[in-house]
């Protein structure tokens, strides 16, 4: 596909660097957890989760996102999407567990209310940095209880959510969905791993996307050679045994970075 | 058992250049999943290049435009995937590279020779080179020079991949062989652009690219044949095969075998399927042999 | 009112060389039912020409193979053909000619000036010509020397129609520049092949031919932001354009008109839904003029 | 559309110089009237009507229609279509007069089929040079009421369709349906007209074909501009008013050539 014309009608300040951005398109059909790639034109195009059918929360971190963040309500970028495989919706009676760290909120909080409207149970670990950084909690008190971590105490627990996830009970949950910054997912990875849960937790994976749609390669992983953006970026606890995730990952040259 | 150049393959389908081919393990399960027969993998230089900003490619109504812009990690970077793709695709491994001139192809294909390449392709498509501004591909003189100076310092076949974007694609072929090139592969991409109309942007971070997929397929099954009509080298085909039908074309076009690049983007067992389907048809017609098709077309008049 | 090399159009839209034009009444038809705001005739040579055996023409996956062999009545044969078209038409008549040399070129021209058409357009495309068997269109001095020819002998504006079968179109727009020519057109068809598999045989009947449609639409937008980077005459627009985004899309690269070929298989009345598609396009958008399209792409930076 | 393969499963004998191929396609949406491209490969492409959905019936005049003769049963040969307009069904209640000449049978023998099918009330005035010459007659007799003219008496009446055509009542019918040679097409147009029955008539018309199917233009006729191949091969007699039918056609080069 072309990309697509998204027009801005309305951009909301999630907190001091995270805006969501509404636009005219709506992916009906979209999976939480699956992205677009949004191009900021005259600069470069990247792929983001949908936080909704409707709009994308970026996180300013560089030159693209900065440019999205220079945008006004009526402007508009190009979108081509929704592509990748997102997470696995639960059942009606399935108990849910929901562990989003900073932006990774964005994917996980339509996942939240499409797990809700199923009729399913849900539990978030919402964490972030420190209390105005933390995004989506009402989307997700909206859809079941929430636990909050800050890494500086400002709200919820002091700490990460993996001191969160300690004091579950693991086994209570029939899903386990996470998001987050790689370092963040795999500690939450070794711990679900302890406790032999792994085949329940599906993990939202980050690599370096070019043409996110599963030609150029830019974007597999080790030792499967799976695509992120094809057979990803969200994959199950078990496809990720083995591989180089918490390890390193490929810059857009290709070469080797630690994580 | 199928012999091309010396390298023997179970079926003459091969993964193309720049396609799932930046990791060892995407050659790997390219072939093993996707049941190519041999991979070749993205085009390596000498330097580590991140390529040109996004969109670096974008699927059209007939194919698909890219500008990668040859993004690779350099050859020092590349061993360890190469490494990787021998020791467990289980086929061919053909290790294509690029340079602006004589010496940088040199230096690429010695370093990366320690990892074994069964074969290399040389990518003279690349637009920063000597002579005159125009890309190497398009001078005959600098595409011998090329292959000869590669064929000097490596000791495996050497495939020299062509560009479409010239006045006579076989007088670049002929360069090739009087380089000692073992095969020529035709097609590269052609040159294309797409602009957004809603902002007057074109689409690619590289404003204009290369064209690939179902759309060039008739220009890449005219070249073979040409090819084959004046080379006494073998002509391995590529450009818009998405089904065994056109690896078929291709074949009584002149192609000794056929590589896939775009069509990969629907299915990883494309190469299966072309083999399976290839097996099927050669059943049906009473060919004794895959190698009957190469070429038949000329024959038929 | 739009004004192309002095002739006057309603709108940009052109019907292609070869399409429908062999009779007066068809070029006709195509102005007055389908809308086309100026059409170009088949392109007319010396003497009468069949063409090449059947099939001259097959529908692919994404556009069109022809090899007419440019089938013609004679200029003299056409003659009452251009005065029907001239007279009921209601728009301007470009007459499309071919000749091997400069010298056939010349007669064609002044053959038909007693038709009156408002413009010619030179197929330089021709695989029948002097200069050591490559095709006019290729060598420059060639494309320029017959421009020139054209422009002495006749006193309305002359257009030429450029191959993108060559290395570099540009040093071919420049050589028709440097001739004298009114505009460039870009692009005629790519050089392309199919063979039918279950009998091998090539399936045009002069067994290759030329690509047009939908594939070659972003060749021909890559040909023509070249040419309009680099000529200071106007290029019109042709390849693959089936729809109103299509037009826009040629015209921000570039294009001052758009022609359309193939396309108007589908429909014929594809000139007046362009037309409308892009009046309602600038409204859209608040353009005040078609003519802010017009390379629109290159200040998108 | 590529050209298909066809297989020939059976050749039959129509007469000395005309023979009806079946082959292993089955065009089941046919109109009778559209015709198909047949591609004796290494030879010539040539438009052909469809004399059933799984048959075209050949006379042999030139290079390609002998190359077709050549070919025995298991053979194969290309073909592009159906293409182009047919002949308009009638409705249960209509009755409709066909007049065939020579070959002109092919196209207009399922049309008959056709019409009979749906219950309407058929006649057919067949015409040939001599009794041998004549196709498809049981066919049409199959369909209704044929009336029979050879140009030397061999069987029915002595001389031309238009003979048999003089005598009959033509507004009776509701539809009438011609094939054949021009010069007979246009005798049988000019009597029809003279008859003020032209809106009730269709011909089909043979022109030059190159494409086939609507974009080279080597087909189209005067003043109209209408394609053979695309709005034809069936045109109604309305349409051929004022046109060059009957007078001249185009060769190969677009020469005009009289008829
Ligand atoms: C599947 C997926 C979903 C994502 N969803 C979101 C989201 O919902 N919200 C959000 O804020 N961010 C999301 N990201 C991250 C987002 O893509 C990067 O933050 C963005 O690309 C940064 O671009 P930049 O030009 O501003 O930064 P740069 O300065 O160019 O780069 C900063 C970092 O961003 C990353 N990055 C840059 N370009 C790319 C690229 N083409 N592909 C992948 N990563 C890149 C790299 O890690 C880089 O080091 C997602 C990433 C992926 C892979
Ligand atoms: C719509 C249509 C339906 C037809 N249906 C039948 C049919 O059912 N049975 C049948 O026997 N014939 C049919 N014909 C006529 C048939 O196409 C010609 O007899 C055939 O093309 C002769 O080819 P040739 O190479 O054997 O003869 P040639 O020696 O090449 O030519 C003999 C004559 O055939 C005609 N012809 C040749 N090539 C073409 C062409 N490409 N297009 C049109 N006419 C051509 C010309 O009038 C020519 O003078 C039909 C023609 C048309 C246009
Ligand atoms: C995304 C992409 C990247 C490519 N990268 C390379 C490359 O690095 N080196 C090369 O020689 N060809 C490269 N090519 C060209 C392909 O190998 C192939 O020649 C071309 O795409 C035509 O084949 P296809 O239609 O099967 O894709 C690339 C093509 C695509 C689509
Ligand atoms: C059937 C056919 C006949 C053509 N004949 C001519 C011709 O006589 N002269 C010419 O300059 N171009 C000829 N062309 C090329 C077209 O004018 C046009 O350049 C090309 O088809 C690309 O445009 P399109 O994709 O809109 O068809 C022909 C194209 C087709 C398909
Ligand atoms: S980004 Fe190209 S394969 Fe994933
Ligand atoms: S045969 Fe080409 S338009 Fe009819």
């Amino acid at each position: 596909m072309l990309p697509l014309n998204a027009t801005i009608l309305q951009i909301t300040e999630e907190s001091h660097s995270v805006r969501t951005f509404f636009f005219d398109l709506h992916f009906e059909t979209m999976e939480p957890g699956q992205f677009v790639m949004v191009w900021g034109r005259g600069v470069n195009e990247v792929p983001m989760g949908l936080s909704r059918i409707n709009s994308i929360t970026v996180l300013k971190v560089g030159e693209t996102t900065s440019k999205l963040f220079e945008l006004k309500e009526g402007d508009s970028f190009g979108l081509r999407g929704p592509f990748g495989r997102g997470f696995s919706l639960p059942s009606e009676n399935e108990k849910i567990l929901i562990i989003a760290g900073g932006v990774g909120a964005a994917p996980l909080s339509p996942y939240a209310e499409a797990a809700y409207a199923v009729g399913s149970e849900v539990h978030t670990i919402l964490g972030a940095r420190s209390a105005d950084e933390l995004i989506f909690e009402k989307r997700f008190l909206g859809a079941g209880k929430v636990y909050i971590s800050t890494d500086d105490g400002s709200k919820g627990i002091k700490g990460f959510v993996t001191d969160v996830l300690k004091g579950l009970d693991l086994s209570a949950y029939d899903k386990i969905a996470i998001c987050g910054k790689e370092l963040m997912m795999v500690s939450v990875f070794r711990l679900i791993k302890d406790r032999k849960v792994l085949e329940k937790a599906e993990f939202s994976l980050h690599r370096y996307f070019k043409c996110g749609i599963g030609i150029c390669g830019s974007c597999c992983i080790d030792r499967s050679g799976f695509r992120v953006c094809k057979e990803g970026p969200v994959f199950s606890g078990m496809q990720l045994l083995d591989s180089e995730f918490g390890r390193y990952e490929r810059d857009a040259s290709g070469r080797r970075v630690q994580i | 058992m199928y012999v091309l150049t010396g390298l023997k393959m179970k079926n003459p389908t091969i993964l193309a250049a720049g396609i799932l081919g930046t990791t060892g393990a995407s050659l790997c399960r390219v072939a093993l999943e996707g049941g190519a027969n041999a991979v070749v993998t993205k085009s390596i230089g000498c330097m580590p290049k991140k390529g040109h900003p996004n969109p670096s490619i974008i699927q059209l109504d007939c194919g698909f435009l890219n500008a990668m812009g040859l993004p690779n990690p350099s050859y020092q970077g590349f061993l360890q995937e190469l490494k990787i793709a021998k020791k467990d695709s289980g086929v061919p491994v053909i290790a294509s590279i690029f340079g602006g001139n004589v010496v940088e192809f040199m230096e690429v294909a010695e370093g990366l020779l320690p990892g074994k390449p069964d074969a290399f392709e040389l990518n003279v498509s690349c637009p920063h080179s000597e002579g005159y501004g125009a890309a190497v591909g398009s001078n005959p003189c600098l595409v011998e020079a090329i292959t000869a100076a590669v064929k000097d310092v490596v000791n495996v076949p050497v495939w020299v991949k062509l560009t479409p974007n010239v006045s006579d694609i076989t007088s670049i072929g002929t360069a090739a062989e009087s380089g000692g090139a073992d095969a020529v592969v035709a097609i590269n991409t052609l040159k294309g652009m797409a602009i957004d109309i809603e902002s007057g942007y074109p689409i690619l971070g590289n404003r204009s690219g290369g064209l690939s997929g179902k759309a060039v397929k008739p220009v890449a099954v005219k070249c073979i044949y040409d090819l084959y009509a004046t080379l006494k080298i073998p002509v391995i085909g590529v450009g818009g095969v998405s089904c065994w039908q056109d690896a078929v074309e291709m074949m009584m076009a002149g192609a000794a075998a056929v590589q896939v690049g775009s069509a990969v983007y629907e299915r990883i067992d494309i190469f299966s399927e072309i083999n399976t389907g290839i097996k099927a048809f050669l059943q049906r017609k009473s060919y004794s042999d895959v190698k009957k098709l190469i070429g038949l077309s000329h024959e038929m008049v």
